[in-house]
């Protein structure tokens, strides 16, 4: 891997995304956490066939949160290039204001997989860290229990869940140095931090690039490692 | 039933009652997330968010919106002294972790065994489970705040949920806009009812059979 | 829990250990994570028939490191307090130096669990985070898998390990606020934060205890809420 | 053999080489540490430990120990810019999850297969995993720093490991005192030897039978 991290444009950053690709992103609930700049870049290269991992379905497409202009990736189901989305919050708060996601899922055009949000997060967690597959607490005796093997483990009764990993985690920071470290604002870390160790390559877009030994190192949240390109908004 | 019921605010009034000094407390989207407004002086609470966030403050509501301060339902916080930020593996394994001492959600259908159904319609097709499963199985206490019937005046406490489940056996404490309800080993205890109305008048729009505490009161705030 | 976590004095903070608690605590290979005045407080409290969690198995009693003098849990083994340990480093590097704890399980006075490093971790991650047991790629193979079940997962072999949890967590920060959130210095943070969130009861040996608010947010590493009790050095 | 072999600072060096600008490597306890010396100008290696650190600088030689900065040996660091810390279990993640490009160890014998065994001598009852089975189940490629023989001359590249394993299949390269010979799927192929040393002076030594590379020759720093 190249020390330096730095990529100059999102176009290149996300050139070699093809038809059929596994991408992470995060957009917990809002504006702070999405790489905007990347789902835009996506956009215009046009990849297709797109698995999507992400808490949401995507809020909204093109919208206007906290007075600023806001992408999320219902941008790419709009444009037809999503066809599965793996999620725990789908759709809509209200079910007569559907999202892009629900309007493509009723038009039977993308296909999906709903997970309670810890089993997403620890699923991702465990793609990341050579951990195939855990027991979990949640969604016993549930739909969620479904086709998955139920263990009891001292007396207690547990769901088996499966990691996840993909080809591509695009990523939200607020800070990097050149060698990849990134540090977070707030409850924009989220799935972040998760998604850039579970995937193959992680692009970070992030609103600046100092140099190394510029960050606290007690504070960085993701460590380099995991970091193949960044770009700077 | 026409008797006047307790508007949301003093639902929330009365979960909020329940919440003790030091406590964890996540709050759920909708009215669970009212009852921070109303935590009686001199006890402090200690707030979780699924967005990876410990002891926050407010809601933001002076158009200082940060992007990167929110909870669960997306609504912008104020940060308060003695905040921790985490990952969202983070935020859910305190859940599952036992670490959250109370979690307050709403409610499609609560069973006389506790059971809870708060996340899918099946007409929609799907839904937004979020974080109410992961609370389901891991909270130490659930209270569920809630209108006691749905729209069309239908129970939504019931003998058994027909909608799907978010979690078997985990509300411990129901309270709507007309009763306060305990869920026992034995079934359901109607532990305080709202102004005006009476054990009768709570039993005829809840579909399992309440056990009516010795104690029985009205609403105590 | 109360809000405010601080506790007076080391004796006061262990003093209800009983006999038989499991105990974790990390100093993963000196002197800067592991709690000293802990261990040297429960020493004087006299528990026995402690099963000890831990990177090493104490690597001296008393020594000096970094010219600074240095307490291990080696000095509850060699006062017999100890019944087992569960560890990854449990001997002395060298044969000829056998640390406390090889005396010990060469008379035959303590039991070991010998545990690969990453998986001694996970165990204990997993033990805080409501996760029963997971599958992992180390130690497949080797005697490490002995009476454990291995899984084929997607073509490749793991094994099936199992949460660790303990009574209590005896934790060496650097700073706490009184709400009990706590920063690390360096490799100190190590099996420190893990144990934090994996026992019952957590008690936190700190340099320096501030008001909330002092520390900064984004670089807390353990949150109060997985903190019982705090005592200054 | 009594021919002369090269020292633990020249095997380091041998290492060393096998170093590519801005991997992120591994060094076990003794010999391995010694690489990070060797590393050739103008290559930048990121440097990651078991005790929760990655990039971390040289080892600390002027009593400026500071105890909260070690390795996974409990020696000293110095630190440089652009570091960052972790816990343990984030440590381990990056080595199982295929985060780590180069993993050097020592060992105590490897097999024809590329099995290590570097733990435990069976006589003593006991010993230290620390990191090395982790490091042999996820590491990108593992590198075997070694003398070739132990210290009664016997073998330490045998046909199958008599000692408790490490891992199976996981070494790629062994470098020795005497030579430097990759795991192969058809057994190990001898690539180099030292100054003075021929194929079969190294077979003597070596118990399975080793494949002689066509480019064989000198081991070149």
């Amino acid at each position: 891997m190249p020390v330096d991290k730095v990529v100059q444009s999102f176009a290149q950053a996300v050139e070699d995304v093809p038809n059929g690709a596994v991408i992470m992103m995060d957009g917990f609930g809002g504006a702070g956490g999405m790489p905007q700049q990347l789902i835009l870049a996506l956009r215009d290269q046009g990849a297709r066939e797109l698995t999507i991992i992400s808490n949401t379905g995507g809020l909204v497409g093109f919208g206007v949160i906290a007075g600023q202009p806001s992408v999320t990736h219902g941008i790419l189901i709009e444009s037809g290039q999503v066809k599965r989305v793996i999620a725990s919050f789908p759709v809509s708060r209200s079910p007569s204001q559907p999202n892009p996601f629900e309007l493509a899922y009723n038009r039977g055009e993308v296909d999906v997989e709903v997970v309670p949000q810890g089993t997403l997060a620890e699923r991702i967690r465990a793609g990341g860290a050579g951990i195939a597959a855990f027991y979990t607490l949640t969604g016993v005796g549930t739909d969620a229990a479904e086709a998955k093997e139920t263990r009891t483990i001292d007396g207690r009764d547990y769901l088996m869940e499966y990691a996840l990993t993909a080809d591509y985690a695009f990523i939200r920071a607020s800070k990097a140095d050149h060698r990849g470290n990134l540090v977070y604002r707030g409850t924009s870390r989220n799935f972040n931090q998760l998604m850039a160790a579970a995937a193959r390559l992680t692009i970070a877009e992030v609103d600046e690039i100092v140099e190394p030994g510029r960050l606290d190192p007690e504070a960085v949240i993701t460590p380099g490692v995991y970091v193949n390109r960044l770009v700077k908004r | 039933m026409n008797k006047p019921r307790l508007d949301r605010e003093v639902i929330a009034m009365r979960v909020a009652n329940e919440l003790a000094d030091g406590d964890y407390v996540n709050l759920g989207i909708g009215m669970p997330t009212l009852v921070s407004q109303f935590v009686p002086e001199g006890r402090t609470v200690i707030y979780h968010s699924e967005s990876g966030v410990l002891n926050y403050g407010p809601l933001e509501a002076e158009g200082k919106a940060d992007v990167d301060l929110i909870n669960a339902g997306g609504q912008f916080l104020l940060p308060v002294p003695g905040m921790a930020f985490f990952n969202a593996a983070e935020a859910f394994a305190m859940i599952r972790g036992g670490y959250i001492d109370v979690s307050v959600l709403g409610a499609f259908q609560v069973s006389e065994r506790g059971d809870l159904a708060n996340w899918m319609l099946r007409d929609r097709g799907t839904g937004n489970i979020g974080g109410a499963m992961d609370l389901a199985a891991g909270a130490k206490r659930m209270i569920v705040a809630m209108e006691h019937t749905d729209t069309q005046g239908g129970p939504k406490i019931v003998r058994q949920c027909s909608f799907p489940l978010t979690g078997r056996g985990c509300v411990s404490l129901i309270v709507t806009d007309v009763a306060v309800i305990e869920v026992t080993p034995s079934g359901l205890l109607l532990k305080e009812v709202a102004p005006g109305w009476t054990a009768e008048d709570v039993q005829e729009i809840t579909e399992p059979t309440l056990r009516i505490d010795a104690g029985l009161r009205e609403i105590a705030l």
